[in-house]
């Protein structure tokens, strides 16, 4: 069944604490391949059926209200099989 | 964009500076070029524009604070007063105590989260950088109506980034207020206070001494965090964008903060630093021209050498960004190796960027070129002042000359709604939903918390000294009247430390105003400053540090005159400390002070939208007698609570709910008895042997007192009233639950 | 008897801990992250705190830290360990225990006294308290609520390794109101209250939360 | 430029409070598309070049040690562009 994804990321100009601490934690580990990490949210959200296209319209609206905070974050909503 | 240099300056004399836009006037302007023989280059543009806004000049407030000083009472506590990062007051045994208080308004509207998060962060950091560990922190805060839209977006959040930052700090947060009106829409007040111990000798200062000492920069890497946020977010002009990638935003990282401490702690205890700051406001600008500033004027700053999150900042941005969690240190040569092995213990990112020289100038390279060279004294502490005009807005006289004309309870069952209304009001509700967010139980010291009349922390597990913080402030009062409002505000703050047995030591103060460029509220501004000043030289309190927020207003309603204050008092044994709440039945209450018909500026009277009449006066004298009989009084009482907002109604509906014990009143006027918010009140729980040494106590100060009733039962029983324990505390902890969810 | 509290970057009940510890009648020895070394010590307490921030998952980078693999290796003979709250993640996280704590049902931090029911007192760190023993003592966190498939909560249930409920209302969502449990050899104990913060009536709720360090005592004794 | 992106998500038997408070606040915001909210992580993992088949097997197994926690949590890893 389809779902529809809407990922939440920090702007790239905005601190992200959380994906330092596991770009400094990576390589403790042994783990060389990390450039930079950011951490985001994944929000999948299951829907009647196929995705229509006026519900990822809905689903755009809601990522800018409420699943994402425009002042701090980007999002990108898609459909994922 | 190419490099402005100051040779560049030199031979372009007639460049157009964009100096409006970052928010200075043509004759500051003109005067930055008079300064410095020449205009000066973009950078220096930047440093002083910035170090020359309203919040980190004071230029509208200045000609006031001033009375701080002039005013101060003789003070053999005070070890370092205002005009360093926070004052120290002497608390005995050694120790030294510093607390401030500042705010973190705007942002907070802007980002809730990261706004109060990142307030926290700076008070803290303010804290920590004059050589103390810090021990706790306070948050009083503001909001719009309970149930406004503008309420439920930034109150949640607001709430979650106190506790996010301070709990991952490990500082209990020990107090604050909770406080609703709808001047604040659009317009939260952050307030945010930290408290730090330290030794008498590891007093650290902001100053730049001995030529060839190193300038380290130590903590998080800077970013294009708030670049502009100075001047543009505690500015009128807020809300208009800057550059689009440059976030308007501070973000806190705490847990960086939180090693940011522990390794800036262990620095000090090896003295490994000659002077420090912390970057806070106008980040490097602020911080390299105070410390110069504060030494004897000579540094040398390779801005290059920044470690940077951002490769793309400009040297312009790299000397405004505002990214949390760094310090900057100066440092003899002979203990560098020791200082980046402390850094390196805690991984914290260290980098020298400059030495301090023997001339007096601040003089920043990038990559070799001089971008700056100021005479520092001129961006820190010697920026412009202003006499603003003020004058007594056409409001006061017709508020003062109005009468509160509100339903006051007759029967039984009106008195029971009553207490229940005021009860379950929002500025009066329990605020368990906020505190139970905050750590209060960390290092083990916190003595007392909400919802007790005031902060109780241990600073030594062996003698068991302790300090007590009080934080109010009555907005209604101020109103009404601004130069009585800051005196009742501090003699109730004062007040909330005695009844725990605490003697008042020191003040600080967060003052949250509209915009000073309108006469009416500068004037507000002025009389209140000038009442704290005139209350702390009565109360022989001075005054160690503060804050000033202007700008707290939309369009053209102001937010009322807000003066939080801080009282700091020290106890000799928290083992000892009043406790605000009996456990046991068949105790004693008694009320001291004596109730006059105050509903102006009340609970009951803003319940019914009124917001008029003349404010009480405050008697300081008298209230220095009632703290001194609260002091004695420890000795035998076996709970003291102060009155205030909700007047004797909510005083006792917090006490019986407090352990669950409850108490049968008899009022002679009930109505005006539980109502009226008369100062200098408090309610004391006393065994019934103890009836003739209370007496004695209020001859001795004389206090005027009475007997309300008998505590026990499982009631607040109010003459004919009888309102169960369980009715009354649905209602007044229902209130937060049903509003934030 | 010597008892290690150890400090992670971001911890902060260690001090607390250790006071506990020295109040419970034993002696504090505090090990840092780094530590390549137990120092001799009898029993190890990993303390309260945000390690690394809670970053990523609470205790998740913690259990990296060089002194995590000592006190794997002295758990797995039998040294009493006690994780309390970040340190019962770092547990879970260490694979030391099983499940895992994850965010509070109501997302909120939540700081207040509760009461828990001491249901297993054959482990080191509970023996001084009486079975079915109620006792109030500090809950700090947000992300309390201990999570772990069906079959695994059959076993703790199973083999009694829940050693503490919360008593009333569940505060975080914690699967059948398990607020600590123990490995199977009882030395284990992961505990998402704090005791360390009820040792005295004047800084706690009580001096209830004191039973977890003197039960050491007798873990040792035996 | 292409990144590696790992994504966490609890496992489907785990209790998600916030997917389930972002389903139950949609409707009160008037979206009514939601059958069911989860709510994951997403890393974005920068390397240098183009990601290559040893670097994914290394992420694959950073994933598995430290971004997610196999009691509770699945996670996928995958190349976008
Ligand atoms: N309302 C006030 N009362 C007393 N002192 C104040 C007040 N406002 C500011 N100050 C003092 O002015 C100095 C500068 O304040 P500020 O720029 O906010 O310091 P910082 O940048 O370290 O936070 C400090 O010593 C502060 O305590
Ligand atoms: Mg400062």
């Amino acid at each position: 069944m389809a779902k529809i994804v809407v990922d939440v990321m920090l702007k790239p100009e905005i601190l992200d604490p959380q994906g330092n601490a596991v770009a400094s934690a990576l390589p403790r580990l042994g783990f060389s391949f990390a450039k930079s990490v950011r951490q985001g949210k994944r929000f999948e959200i299951e829907v009647e059926g196929e995705p229509t296209a006026d519900q990822l319209a809905q689903v755009e609206k809601a990522a800018e209200v409420l699943l994402s905070n425009p002042v701090i974050e980007n999002f990108v909503v898609r459909v994922e099989k | 964009m190419s490099l402005d240099t100051v040779s560049i300056a030199q031979s372009t004399p007639d460049n157009v500076q964009p100096f409006a836009e970052l928010g200075l006037k043509p004759d500051e302007y003109a005067r930055i070029k008079e300064i410095l023989g020449r205009r000066p280059t973009s950078s220096e543009l930047a440093m002083y524009s910035v170090m020359w806004s309203e919040h980190c000049s004071y230029k509208s407030s200045k000609v006031h604070l001033k009375q701080f000083g002039d005013k101060a009472p003789k003070s053999d506590a005070l070890l370092v007063g205002i005009g360093e990062n926070a004052g120290v007051v002497d608390v005995g045994q050694g120790y030294a105590v510093t607390f401030k208080i500042e705010s973190h308004n705007h942002p907070s509207f802007i980002e809730p989260y990261q706004g109060a998060a990142t307030g926290v962060g700076g008070i803290v950091r303010d804290i920590l950088t004059m050589g103390a560990r810090p021990i706790a922190v306070m948050n009083p805060l503001r909001f719009g109506p309970a149930d406004a839209a503008d309420t439920r977006r930034v109150l949640p959040g607001i709430v979650a980034g106190v506790g996010g930052y301070g709990n991952c700090l490990g500082l209990p947060n020990i107090g604050g207020e909770v406080v609703f009106d709808e001047t604040y829409i659009g317009n939260p007040l952050v307030n945010a206070l930290c408290v730090g111990v330290m030794k008498h000798g590891d007093i650290k200062l902001a100053k730049a001494a001995g030529a060839g000492n190193l300038v380290v920069l130590y903590g998080a890497k800077t970013g294009g965090d708030g670049i502009g946020g100075v001047s543009v977010l505690a500015s009128e002009t807020f809300g208009s964008g800057g550059s689009t990638k440059r976030p308007s935003v501070q973000v806190g990282d705490p847990f960086v903060e939180k090693v940011l401490i522990e390794c800036s702690l262990e620095i000090f205890a090896e003295d490994l630093v000659v002077g420090i700051q912390d970057l806070g406001g106008a980040g490097l600008s602020c911080a390299t021209s105070e410390l110069a500033s504060g030494g004897s004027g000579g540094m040398q700053v390779a801005l290059d050498k920044v470690p940077l999150r951002d490769p793309s900042l400009s040297p312009e941005e790299i000397l405004m960004s505002e990214s949390q969690e760094r310090m900057c240190a100066i440092v003899e040569p002979s203990k560098i190796g020791r200082f980046l092995e402390i850094c390196k213990k805690w991984d914290v990112t260290v980098t020298v960027i400059g030495e301090v020289t023997d001339g007096d100038r601040l003089e920043i390279t990038w990559n070799g070129e001089v971008i700056v060279n100021v005479p520092p004294r001129t961006v820190a502490h010697e920026g412009p002042v202003y006499n603003r005009p003020m004058a007594q807005p056409a409001y006061i006289d017709e508020v003062n000359s109005q009468k509160v004309n509100v339903p006051m309870p007759n029967s039984a069952a009106e008195i029971k709604a009553a207490v229940l209304k005021l009860a379950g009001a929002p500025n009066l509700a329990d605020k368990s939903w906020v505190t139970a967010q905050y750590d209060k139980y960390v290092q083990g010291n916190t003595i007392q918390a909400q919802p007790d009349d005031s902060g109780m922390v241990r600073l030594d597990e062996t003698t068991n000294l302790g300090v007590a913080i009080s934080t109010d402030a009555n907005a209604n009062w101020s109103y009404l009247n601004p130069y009585q409002g800051a005196k009742l505000a501090l003699a109730e703050a004062a007040r909330n430390i005695a009844t725990a047995g605490a003697r008042p030591l020191a003040v600080t103060n967060c003052l949250n105003f509209g915009s000073p460029e309108d006469p009416g509220v500068m004037w507000q501004f002025a009389e209140s400053v000038r009442g704290l000043a005139d209350g702390c030289l009565e109360m022989g309190l001075p005054v160690t540090g503060g804050n000033v927020s202007f700008y707290n207003q939309t369009g053209s309603v102001a937010i009322l005159p807000t003066p939080v204050i801080g009282v700091l008092g020290v106890i000799q044994d928290v083992r000892t400390r009043t406790p605000m709440s009996f456990t046991s039945a068949g105790l004693e209450l008694y009320l001291l002070g004596q109730t006059q018909e105050d509903l102006a500026g009340s609970e009951w009277a803003f319940l019914h939208g009124q917001r008029v009449g003349q404010s009480p006066t405050a008697d300081l004298a008298r209230e220095m007698r009632l703290i001194e009989l609260l002091l004695e009084g420890n000795a035998f009482f076996n709970a003291a609570h102060d009155l205030s907002q909700g007047g004797l109604s909510a005083g006792l509906t917090e006490m019986v709910l407090r352990h669950n014990v409850g108490a049968v009143i008899s009022l002679s006027n009930p109505a005006v008895d539980l109502l009226s918010e008369t100062p200098g009140r408090v309610i004391v729980a006393i065994e019934s042997n103890k009836t003739s040494q209370l007496q004695a106590l209020a001859t001795k100060y004389s206090i005027e007192i009475s007997k309300l009733g008998t505590t026990g039962g499982d009631s607040l029983t109010i003459n004919e009233s009888i309102i169960s324990l369980s009715e009354l505390r649905e209602v007044h902890t229902s209130t937060f639950p049903r509003l934030f969810g | 008897m010597r008892v290690g509290v150890i400090t992670f970057p971001g911890t902060l009940d260690d001090r607390d801990a250790a006071r506990a510890v020295v109040a419970g009648g034993s002696e504090a020895v505090s090990l840092w992250h780094a530590d390549a070394d137990l120092k001799n010590v009898d029993a190890v307490i990993l303390p309260g705190g945000f390690s690394y921030g809670d970053y990523l998952r609470c205790g998740a980078i913690s259990r990296f830290a060089p002194v995590m693999s000592l006190v794997i290796e002295a758990a797995g003979k039998g040294m009493p360990v006690l994780g309390i709250c970040n340190g019962f993640q770092v547990l879970c996280e260490s694979h030391l225990l099983p499940g895992a704590l994850t965010r509070n049902s109501d997302l909120h931090f939540l700081c207040r006294d509760q009461e828990i029911e001491i249901v297993n007192n054959t482990t080191a760190w509970t023996s001084s308290y009486k079975s079915g023993e109620k006792i109030v003592i500090p809950l700090k966190n947000g992300e309390g609520s201990f999570q772990c498939d069906d079959n695994t909560l059959a076993q703790l249930e199973g083999e009694g390794r829940v050693i503490a409920r919360y008593v009333g209302q569940n505060p975080n969502g914690s699967r059948n109101l398990i607020a600590g449990i123990t490995n199977a050899r009882g030395n284990v104990v992961g505990l998402m209250p704090h005791p360390e913060h009820a040792i005295n009536e004047l800084t706690g709720p009580s001096a209830q939360g004191l039973g977890f360090f003197t039960s050491i005592l007798n873990a040792m004794v035996k």
